[in-house]
């Protein structure tokens, strides 16, 4: 149906790289490597966020490592900022994450400013963020849902924003939609929502609001069964995209009869 | 020789490069180096002399989100 | 992945007939019978509504006819009693369905209370109940989110309960989702919301509440692009379900970092 | 023959059956047949006698919700 | 100012006597009858709730009863039929109620169909409200949000409908705004939320959609301080009524200034 | 009683001044002065907001002035900076605005960034506040709803943080109740949620939340009739005050009787 | 005389009518009495004879909502 | 004189005086003026003398919010 090609032919352009899953995952939390390898597997995911820690010296000699399991090979990886409460922790972490990925400058910039809530920094994220471009990288940005500071970071180069639907790891879903969508309806880069969504409808209402994707990690990770809901949230990324292409119904305050009342012989 | 490894102080004897380092140490793979707060591209290990006191750090990439 | 296969393999039984899709769906307001036949394609839908009506004396002669597109020997044709506000059409309807179709059992119940509203006549649908269930159908019953009546349901042979989400038509989505759980919890039949998704995250989290399956009509039908979100629809009713089945995080009331604090360098 | 045809009063000649009636209608295909309220069995659309003053009811799916 | 007059003016009709307060109370759950009384005190309610249970013999002779605190005077006693579940002991309590209040025939009618959620059993309802009424009773009917029995209840004869906000006792608050609305519209008797209230602001949304009343009283004994609830409830009952009366501003999508554009000098 | 007396007694600090209300009001958009003057004193408001714009050359000559009907000497006025969409303009006003009271130096800083959402420019903002701090000024800022910048701008020495439920004048009521819970939870300086209330109920759930306040202008200017919503208003207040104060009861998943089981004879 | 009294056995002497039951129990203030599922009418306390077996009920207003 | 009073230019004769300016305009009561983007303290508004060409602008209160 060319309907579905059409929807399948519009894919997510990323830092002139074109991926056809508009789901992003994150590899933290994870009973172990090889949980990891399969759910991000069932997701789909092409672009796939990693943390910059030290090696851990004279410990797991030849154990495998995680870029063994997910190669930059087959997965844009998306060095991440994550820990980070100042500026230049945050443009170390990615200096290194470059050297590291021999050169790779797509990075995913969060200075946190609050550690019960993980918010970030808008104000450091600002400044590093204009380091980092200043320097080359390609910027996707964790940012608050505030419409505002999001048309600010798409106007001074970051490639992606990324405001958060609710704190990271709370699996409170997307708290203010309307913010969201404000966003995306100013938006001339990619908007996807990162953070806070916690089950696969979550997921769905983002990509409805008109979102070009979802960053997730704990909603995956901390499932029952990860593998599972991983594959659950490839769907629900799907069927999101889907409805919000196809243009869903209006919203009615009564009812609208399915049957025909033509021909009612009772 | 004195050095600081990835915030731990270690004495280490007859290594001179970052790579006698990586040798000692048994570390290969995707690493990045930072001595002194300046990056060492992989395409000097072999040559980047390390000395007394040299403030390293190596890191690699983990599970994160 | 064994889990994918597990949740794969558990199917929907409904009159002792498994079903791999747990999307019902309705053949009213598309635009021709040409849109009705892809959009139920596109929804993968095994259990496929119908109305009864009179049939058009001396007009559109030889013009294919609905069950000609939906073929009851690819679908499970499910005869509904649309706009029937009283019992005795509500019956005669399901009898001339059976003869219609062979002897064909299986019936959606519907006895209106409301013109504005389309809600059922609990009272009404009681007593037709019955006497359909003393006459040999297998009764799909659709209702309200009331938890009592819907255990009653149950208990007096009806074979499914079909709770509303919001009025017919209405798109609302899942107005009482307490109800709805209530009602799952409760039940030993399949549960199936009927009547008001309005989105692809609305089917969602009627699976994710528990629910075995979602009819829907007019969410389909009155999309910009009926076909394509039929596809979302097909898409969000099986990540609902897995996300169910993988049982999701647990929600926060702050937030809980994806990237480890060990091994921070900075 | 005077009929009520699916709420319509109509006048038939030379009919008998209901298969006659169906065969002047041009109907066929999946139909349900109601006499005075009684469901009429496909099986005896050949044998049933109309009788002036029916209230016959021909009907049969359509798209609904 | 005459608009608050006229709000003033306009009461609260049931059972062809006016009330000024539109807040009717329980009095269950409290520490004690003192706490009982100052907190039905600063509720400002006209209209009490009591329950009828066996007198305990030979215990705690001569302390003060419900009704001397209480008293039948100075407010409207309305006896309940909790914990009734089915017709005969409700009809039985309406008829022990109206003996121990002296001819006394306004009572609330309350037959439940499940211990967990305490909804009604809505058969059982109807059955006894009829026999009630038949014998002479004023009859207010707790019922769920089904608009279709509410509109049932009230053509019966029912001179109050109280649909259920959320589960007695749960503090959920309104569950379906969309239902309670709607059995508003459709009311030529009182509509008063009965049950599921937890707090002040649950009270004035119930106002807000045109309620003429709400009964409540786990939401008030239960506060950590309950009399200091009660008056919080008072004003949130008024603040509610007031509104709906003074009618609201529309909701916009998008943002309306408060200071004028002209004369800016910057 | 003395709950009562405690919660009456317990008053809204500003500025080293105490306040029995916590209902700010502004003075735009209503049909004339008498509507205004009416309008405020039914809110029962202390503080109220006025904005600074040009005289009009040559036209109604000795018409009253809207500080001639709200009189200072009555009132607080509370200058704002609206439609100030840079860091001059709004510092000019408020220098205007001291000179205009009489050294006045209370002020509602607001700094806008989107003429869509009448958002903030958080930055810009940021800016202002520390040069009219150092200039002497008592800064309340107008800011989005981040917990992060909330705080910042409360170390910086802002004596009010006014974070926005919704647009301003949009009447979508708080989008966001777990940023603004958040924000009350760090705060050391008094918490007034600014923009977006609607209805009573709106300001019965910020106040529920554990704000010191709620400032608003549309939701009573706009209303079929101010006067009457002004009043409805000041109660939602005081009943979302009384109701945190009072703390609510639990919520349950479940029901709980409010009438005993003992003693039943039926 | 052995009555039932709000669901217990009770064996009681000495008493005729209902209000000799209340003068026994010490009962009085706001009441309600029903004897073998019937009503009492307060009017009747004085006049109305017990008989053994008799299961009554005696039920006041108390706390509930 | 010329100036520029609220954004449109004026033609002013026989005024020195912020005060004169005022009393032309027959404006009082609470006003804020600023010239040139420096306040006029309002104790200033009878010695502070007009120039041709002063930006002027003479703001109030007015209702918002």
């Amino acid at each position: 149906m060319s309907e579905l090609t059409n929807s399948m032919a519009e894919k997510l352009l990323i830092g002139g790289k074109t991926y056809s899953s508009r789901l992003l995952v994150g590899t933290g939390k994870y009973k172990d490597l090889e949980e990891t390898g399969k759910a991000i597997e069932a997701s789909g995911a092409e672009i796939v966020t990693v943390a910059i820690r030290r090696t851990n010296i004279g410990q797991n000699k030849g154990e495998p490592s995680l870029l063994d399991v997910i190669s930059p090979d087959k997965y844009t990886i998306l060095p991440n900022t994550a820990g980070c409460y100042d500026e230049n922790s945050a443009i170390r972490t990615c200096q290194l994450a470059r050297e590291l990925l021999d050169g790779h400058t797509l990075v995913k910039l969060e200075v946190l400013g609050d550690q019960k809530t993980l918010y970030p920094d808008i104000i450091a994220t600002l400044k590093a963020a204009e380091k980092l471009i200043a320097d080359g990288f390609e910027v996707m940005v964790y940012t608050t849902d505030d419409p505002v500071m999001a048309k600010r970071f798409e106007e001074m180069g970051c490639i992606a924003v990324m405001p958060l639907a609710a704190p990271i790891g709370s699996g409170l879903g997307i708290r203010n939609p309307y913010n969201i969508r404000t966003i995306v309806e100013n938006a001339k880069v990619p908007i996807l929502v990162d953070a806070g969504v916690g089950t696969a409808s979550d997921a769905t209402i983002a990509m409805e609001l008109g979102c070009d994707g979802v960053l997730m990690n704990t909603a995956i990770a901390e499932a029952k069964n990860p593998v599972l809901m991983a594959s659950a949230m490839k769907k629900a990324i799907e069927a999101g995209r889907e409805a919000y292409l196809a243009g869903r119904m209006p919203r009615r305050a009564y009812a609208s009869a399915s049957s025909p009342i033509d021909g009612q012989f009772f | 020789m004195q050095i600081q490894l990835n915030g731990n102080p270690l004495s280490m004897d007859n290594i001179t490069t970052v790579q006698d380092l990586l040798n000692v140490l048994k570390l290969s793979g995707r690493l990045a180096i930072e001595i002194n707060h300046q990056i060492v591209p992989r395409s000097l290990f072999q040559s980047h002399i390390l000395n007394s006191g040299d403030n390293i750090e190596i890191v690699h990439a983990i599970g994160g989100g």
